[in-house]
C-alpha cells in the first residue's frame, strides 16, 4: 500500500468537491488538498445540468422570496436557519463564477440572463444556454488548475474512510489504473460524491451516481438524513431516462396527455390561462407534476410508446428560433435519443429518479457528527432541500456549500485539533472480491435492486410495498456478502471490481431509503404514501435518521426540523401563483 | 430483434505483449447505442470488457472510441446505423492503451493546464463584467468542449509528435484569449508561438471533421497562426 | 503504469480523409518543381533568343506534356482546398465561410481569365 | 518557452500558397497546353519591366517557399524526422533559387 500524505482529502470532483478544493486552497496555500475522484473531474455528473442555477438578483426579487419558495417548496421540511445562510450566499457564489468566466447567458445590454423554474416564483435561474452544469463544473475545473497546492489524483476510487475514536484520519483508494492501494492520510475530509440516483433503474443520472459516499460515511457511523425522499423528474425520455430540462417549461412548453389536454388542470395546479404563470400548471413543483403522471397513467390517458408510458412536452408554439437560441442542447438529445425533431414534433416524456433530496447529515457549516468529516453537494443532505428540492437550487447549493465545506476543513486542519500518528487501516474486504471463485452475477444483483426500489420504493408508496422491500434489500445484501463472482479478477483498470464496491454502497443506501420511507407514515413533499395521504405535522415535521447497524437493517430514528420564520402551511400552486412575464 | 457483431481490440497489461480483436454477437434494438452494446457485453457475456462511460448523454467526454476507424462519442452512436456490421471498436487512436479501450488522458490534461484555462483578470469588476451577446459570441463556441478527445485522435501530427500542444488545448487556450473578461493573452502567446505550440498543425483539419460539439478546433488553431505571425513581428514595436 | 502505444506506419491509409490530405501536401512537389522549371526558363531567356526558344520547344515534349497534366490537376486541388479552408485561417470575419469560400474561388476564376487573355 | 522562427517561413508558405492558388492553374495550363504562349519577346518585355520582374520573381521564390515548406512536412508526415539541418537546407534551398532568379532578372535590361 502506498502512503499519501496530506492536510485535506476532497472525495469527488464534480461541481461541489471542486469548489471546496479551491476554498480551501484560497484559505491557506500551504494546505496540501487532495482532489481525489473516481472520473476526471469533468466527467462528473454536475456536467449533465442543464437548467441553471438560482440566485437573486432582479430588483422584483427578494431573498426573502427565495426563502419561502425553497421552505414551501420543500414542504416545510428545510432546515430554515441553513435556507437563510443559503439564499443570502447564493448570488455571490454565481457572480463568483461569473469572474471565473462562466459564459452565463446575456441580455443585450450584456447583464446576466435569468429565467423561470418550477416552484420559482420569479425568474431567478441563472442559465448557461442549456449546458448551465457543463459550463459550471467546466469552469471550475479549469480554475482549479491555477492552485498549485490542489493535486489531483484522478481515477481514484475512494473504498473506505478511516476514522479512529469518532475522528477522521484519511481514506484508502484504489488507483484505478493499476489496482493498487493508496492510503491517503489526512487531517480533515470532505466528501462530494454526489446522489445516488443510480439505485433505481430508469434515472436521469450518469453512471457514477452510486451513493458511494453516503455509503462511506454511513459505514463509518454518520447517519443519513431523510433518505426517503428522491425526487422524480416529470420530464425524462422513457426507456434511457435521459433529462429533457425544466427549462423546457421555464420557456413555455406544455405538457399534454394523449388526448393533447394539458391535463396538469385536473390536478390543482391550474387554471390553465393566463398562461405563463410562476408555480402553477407546467410551472409547479416536480413532485406534484410527477405525481400527477401517475393519476394520467392510471387513467388511461398516457400514450404507450415502446419503452413504457409517456406524454407529450410540447415545444412547437416557442417557434424555431428561439427552440435553437435557449434550448440547444435539448433539441439535439431529442433528435439523437428519441429521433423527434422537437420544433415540429411533441417530444414524449415520463418521470425518472433524478435527484436525492437526503444524503449525509451535516450542520450549516457542513461539518457530519465524525469530527474532521464534512460533506457537500448532493451527497450532503444540508437541510435546504426538505421534502422537495426546487429545480436550479442544487447547482448552487454545490457552491454554496462546496465553498463552506472548503473552508470548514480547512480551517479545522490549520486549527491543530485533528489527530497524529498513522491511522489504522484494514485491507480485507476490498480485495477480498478479486478472489471469489462461486458467488452470483453482478449484474443480476444489480438489476433486482434497482427493480425493487423501482416498484416499492417509487412515486407513490404504501406499507405492504415498502415491507417487501425492506425485506427484498436484506436479502441482496445478505447475497451480495456470500459472495459475487467477477469475470475479471485482475488489478488493472478492472472496472468491474469498482461496479461491485459500488453495488456494495447502494444496497445500504437502497436500505436506509426503504426504511426511512416504511417509518414516514404520511405523504410530504416528494414522499406520497397511498395509505397515509395527508401531511401530518403533529408526528412528522422532522427529519429521519438512519444509522447504520452492521449487517442487519438500518436504525431509523427522528430529529426535529429548525423552523424560524416559516410556519408550516398548505402548499400553494396554481391559481394562488402570480402572472408572470416572460422575457 | 436483430443481432449485431461487436468487435474490440483488446489490452490487458498484465498479461498480453499486444492487442488483439475480440468479437461478440450483440442482440439490439433500435434505439441502443454502441454503448449499450458494450454494457451489454459487460453485464451478460464478458464482465472484463474495459471502456469509460458515465453520462451516456453525449456530454461527460468519457465514452470516446474508434468506431469503424471514425473517433466517435459511442453513447451517440447507435448499432442501427450500423447494420449489418460487424462494428470495430478501438481505442481513440495517437493514446497510449491502459487496457482495452481505456487510454491514457494524462497528456492532454497536462496539455491543457499549460494553456492556463482560466480567466486572468486585470482587476476584479464590483458585480459581474458586462458582456454583451456579442462579446460572448467571439468565444462561446470554443467553450463548448467536452474534452473528449476525439480531435486528437483525428490528429495525425498529435500521432506523430505527441508533444504537440493539439486541437482541443489549444481551442480552449483561444476561448480564453477571445474573452472579453480576460488579460492573459501575453502569458497564453507564449504556448502559442512555440514549435509545439500552433505550429504543430498543418490544417489536416480532420479535428473539427469529428469534433462532436461543433467546437472546429482547427480554426482555433489556425487563427492563432496569423496571431502568432503577428506578435513575432510586431513583438520589437510594442514595450 | 504499463501502456501499449500503437505504431503509426501508414496512418495516412486508414482513412480517405488522411488520403485527401496527402494528396493536397503531394501538390508541392509539383509547385516546387514548377518554380524550378520557370527558373531554368529564366535563365535561357537571360542568354538569348535560341536558348530560350529550344527551352520553350522542351515545353512541348511528351514528359514535359505528362507534368503539367499531374501539376495542373493538383495545382487545381490544390486551389479549390486552400479557399475551402480560408475562413478557419483567417482572423475573424463579418461574412458567413461561405461567402468567403465564394469569394476565394471567384478571385480565382477573375485571375485564370485574366491570365488566359493576357499571355 | 522557445519562440519559433515559423511566422518568418509561415508567412512565405501562405503567400506562396495565395499565389499559387490564384495564378497556378492559368499558368500551368499556359506553359503546359498551349504553344503560342509566352514568345520570346513578350517574356523578354516582362523580364524587362519592373513589374514584370517583380511577377517573375514573386512567382519563382514564393512558390519554392510554399513548396519547400510543405515538403519538409511531408517528410515528417511520412514518419522521416527533420532535424534543423534539414529544415534550414529546405528554407536555404528555396532562398538559393529566389536569389538566382533576382540575379538573372537584375541581369536582363
Ligand atoms: C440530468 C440532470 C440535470 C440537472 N439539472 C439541474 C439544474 O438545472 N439545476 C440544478 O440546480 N440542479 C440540476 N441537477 C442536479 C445537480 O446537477 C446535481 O445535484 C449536482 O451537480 C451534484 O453535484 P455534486 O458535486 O454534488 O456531485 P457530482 O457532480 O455527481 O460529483 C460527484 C463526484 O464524486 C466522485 N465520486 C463519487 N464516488 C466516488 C468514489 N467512491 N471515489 C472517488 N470519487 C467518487 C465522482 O467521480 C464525481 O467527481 C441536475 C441533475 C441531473 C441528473
Ligand atoms: S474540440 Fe471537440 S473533439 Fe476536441 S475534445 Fe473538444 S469537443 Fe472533443
Ligand atoms: S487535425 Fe491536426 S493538424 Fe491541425 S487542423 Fe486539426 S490540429
Ligand atoms: S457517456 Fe458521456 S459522452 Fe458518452
Amino acid at each position: 500500500m502506498q502512503v499519501v500524505q496530506t492536510d485535506i482529502v476532497v472525495v469527488g470532483g464534480g461541481g461541489a468537491g471542486l469548489r471546496a478544493a479551491i476554498a480551501a486552497a484560497e484559505r491557506d496555500s500551504k494546505l496540501r488538498v487532495a482532489l481525489v475522484s473516481k472520473v476526471v473531474p469533468m466527467r462528473s455528473h454536475t456536467v449533465a445540468a442543464e437548467g441553471g442555477a438560482a440566485g437573486v438578483t432582479r430588483e422584483a426579487d427578494s431573498l426573502e422570496q427565495h426563502f419561502l419558495d425553497t421552505v414551501s417548496g420543500g414542504d416545510w421540511l428545510c432546515d430554515q436557519d441553513v435556507v437563510e445562510y443559503f439564499v443570502a450566499h447564493c448570488t455571490e457564489e454565481l457572480v463568483r463564477l461569473e469572474h471565473w468566466g462562466c459564459p452565463w447567458s446575456r441580455l443585450p445590454n450584456g447583464h446576466v440572463n435569468t429565467r423561470f423554474f418550477g416552484g420559482m416564483s420569479v425568474q431567478r435561474t441563472w442559465f448557461a444556454a442549456d449546458r448551465s452544469g457543463f459550463h459550471i463544473l467546466h469552469t471550475l475545473f479549469q480554475t482549479s488548475l491555477k492552485y498549485p497546492s490542489i493535486k489531483r489524483y484522478d481515477e481514484f476510487f475512494c473504498a473506505e474512510l478511516l476514522v479512529d475514536d469518532g475522528r477522521v484520519r484519511g481514506i484508502v483508494a484504489i488507483e484505478i489504473a493499476t489496482g493498487n492501494l493508496f492510503v491517503f492520510e489526512a487531517k480533515a475530509v470532505v466528501l462530494a460524491t454526489g446522489g445516488a440516483g443510480r439505485v433505481y433503474r430508469q434515472n436521469t443520472n450518469a453512471g457514477t451516481v452510486t451513493g458511494d459516499g453516503m455509503g462511506l460515511a454511513f459505514r463509518a457511523g454518520a447517519p443519513l438524513r431523510d433518505m426517503e425522499f428522491m425526487q422524480w423528474h416529470p420530464t425524462c425520455l422513457p426507456g434511457t431516462g435521459i433529462l429533457m430540462t425544466e427549462a423546457c417549461r421555464g420557456e413555455g412548453a406544455i405538457l399534454v396527455n394523449k388526448d393533447g389536454y394539458r391535463y396538469l388542470q385536473d390536478y390543482g395546479l391550474g387554471p390553465v390561462d393566463p398562461w405563463p404563470r410562476a408555480k402553477a400548471m407546467e410551472l409547479g413543483p416536480r413532485d406534484r407534476l410527477s405525481q400527477a403522471f401517475c393519476h394520467e397513467q392510471r387513467k388511461g390517458r398516457t400514450l404507450d410508446t415502446p419503452q413504457g408510458p409517456a406524454v407529450h412536452l410540447d415545444l412547437r408554439h416557442l417557434g424555431a428560433k428561439k427552440i435553437h437560441e435557449r434550448l440547444p442542447l435539448i433539441t439535439e438529445a431529442a433528435k439523437t435519443f428519441a429521433g423527434v425533431d422537437a420544433v415540429k414534433e411533441p417530444i414524449p416524456v415520463c418521470p425518472a429518479v433524478h435527484y436525492t433530496m437526503g444524503g449525509i447529515f451535516t450542520n450549516v457549516r457542513c461539518e457530519t457528527p465524525i469530527a474532521g468529516l464534512y460533506a457537500a453537494g448532493e451527497c450532503a443532505s444540508v437541510g435546504i432541500h426538505g421534502a422537495n428540492r426546487l429545480g436550479s437550487n442544487s447547482l448552487v447549493e454545490i457552491v454554496v456549500f462546496g465553498k463552506v465545506a472548503g473552508d470548514a476543513a480547512a480551517g479545522y486542519a490549520l486549527s491543530g485539533s485533528f489527530q497524529k500518528g498513522p491511522p489504522n487501516v484494514a485491507e480485507e474486504g476490498l480485495t477480498s472480491l478479486l478472489s471469489n471463485d462461486k458467488g452470483e452475477r453482478l449484474a443480476v444483483l444489480r438489476d433486482e435492486m434497482r427493480d425493487t426500489m423501482e416498484e416499492n420504493v417509487g412515486i407513490y408508496r404504501d406499507e405492504p410495498g415498502l415491507r417487501a422491500a425492506c425485506a427484498k434489500l436484506a436479502t441482496l445484501r445478505e447475497r451480495y456478502r456470500r459472495g459475487v463472482r467477477l469475470d475479471d479478477r485482475s488489478r488493472a483498470f478492472n472496472t468491474e471490481w469498482l461496479t461491485a464496491l459500488e453495488l456494495g454502497f447502494a444496497l445500504e443506501v437502497a436500505e436506509a431509503m426503504a426504511h426511512g420511507a416504511l417509518a414516514r407514515r404520511e405523504s410530504r413533499g416528494a414522499h406520497m404514501r397511498l395509505d397515509f395521504e395527508a401531511r401530518n405535522d403533529d408526528a412528522f415535521l422532522k427529519h429521519t435518521l438512519a444509522r447504520h447497524a452492521g449487517h442487519a437493517a438500518p436504525r431509523i430514528e427522528h430529529q426535529p426540523v429548525t423552523i424560524t420564520r416559516s410556519r408550516p402551511r398548505e402548499r400553494h400552486y396554481g391559481g394562488e401563483g402570480k402572472k408572470a412575464t416572460l422575457t | 430483434m436483430n443481432t449485431i457483431t461487436i468487435e474490440c481490440l483488446r489490452y490487458h497489461p498484465e498479461s498480453d505483449a499486444e492487442p488483439r480483436f475480440q468479437s461478440w454477437p450483440v442482440p439490439f434494438t433500435d434505439d441502443m447505442s454502441v454503448l449499450q452494446g458494450l454494457q451489454y457485453i459487460k453485464d451478460h457475456l464478458d464482465g472484463s470488457l474495459t471502456f469509460r462511460w458515465s453520462c451516456r448523454m453525449a456530454i461527460c467526454g468519457s465514452c470516446g472510441a474508434m468506431v469503424n476507424g471514425v473517433p466517435r462519442l459511442t453513447c451517440e452512436t447507435f448499432l442501427r446505423d450500423l447494420y449489418p456490421g460487424p462494428v470495430r471498436i478501438e481505442p481513440l487512436n495517437h493514446f497510449p492503451i491502459v487496457r482495452d479501450l481505456a487510454i491514457d488522458q494524462a497528456d492532454f490534461l497536462g496539455k491543457l493546464q499549460s494553456v492556463k484555462p482560466y480567466i486572468i483578470p486585470d482587476a476584479e469588476p464590483q458585480g459581474t463584467y458586462l458582456q454583451t451577446p456579442e462579446q460572448m459570441e467571439r468565444y462561446y463556441q470554443y467553450s463548448k468542449c467536452i474534452n473528449c478527445l476525439l480531435c486528437y485522435a483525428a490528429c495525425p501530427q498529435y500521432g506523430l509528435n505527441d508533444r504537440f500542444t493539439g486541437p482541443a488545448a489549444l481551442a480552449l487556450l483561444h476561448r480564453y484569449n477571445a474573452d472579453s473578461r480576460d488579460a492573459g493573452k501575453a502569458e497564453r502567446m507564449e504556448v502559442v508561438n512555440t514549435e509545439d505550440g500552433v505550429w504543430g498543425c498543418t490544417l489536416v483539419g480532420y479535428c473539427s471533421e469529428v469534433c462532436p460539439k461543433g467546437v472546429d478546433p482547427a480554426r482555433a488553431v489556425n487563427q492563432n497562426k496569423i496571431e502568432s505571425t503577428k506578435d513575432y513581428f510586431f513583438r520589437f514595436f510594442r514595450k | 503504469m504499463k501502456t501499449y502505444i500503437r505504431p503509426m506506419s501508414g496512418w495516412w491509409k486508414r482513412n480517405p480523409f488522411y488520403l485527401w490530405y496527402m494528396l493536397r501536401e503531394a501538390s508541392c512537389v509539383f509547385i516546387t518543381a514548377y518554380a524550378l522549371m520557370l527558373l531554368w526558363g529564366l535563365y535561357r531567356l537571360q542568354q538569348s533568343r535560341i536558348q530560350y526558344e529550344e527551352w520553350r520547344e522542351s515545353l512541348s515534349s511528351p514528359l514535359s506534356f505528362a507534368f503539367h497534366a499531374f501539376a495542373l490537376v493538383l495545382v487545381v486541388y490544390h486551389s479549390w482546398t486552400w479557399f475551402k479552408i480560408m475562413p478557419k485561417t483567417l482572423p475573424r470575419m463579418p461574412l458567413p465561410d461561405g461567402l468567403v469560400v465564394v469569394g476565394g474561388v471567384a478571385a480565382v476564376v477573375a485571375c485564370t481569365t485574366a491570365l488566359m487573355v493576357l499571355i | 518557452m522557445k519562440r519559433s522562427n515559423k511566422p518568418i517561413f509561415w508567412s512565405l508558405f501562405g503567400a506562396g500558397g495565395m499565389l499559387s492558388a490564384l495564378v497556378g492553374p492559368a499558368l500551368i495550363y499556359k506553359t503546359g497546353f498551349s504553344s503560342q504562349a509566352l514568345g520570346y519577346e513578350r517574356a523578354l518585355l516582362l523580364a524587362q519591366n519592373g513589374f514584370g520582374k517583380l511577377a517573375i520573381l514573386a512567382v519563382i521564390g514564393l512558390f519554392l517557399f510554399h513548396g519547400c515548406h510543405r515538403l519538409y512536412h511531408s517528410l515528417h508526415d511520412f514518419g522521416i524526422h527533420v532535424g534543423p539541418g534539414l529544415k534550414a537546407a529546405f528554407h536555404g534551398f528555396a532562398a538559393a533559387g529566389t536569389l538566382a532568379a533576382a540575379v538573372l532578372l537584375a541581369h536582363i535590361s
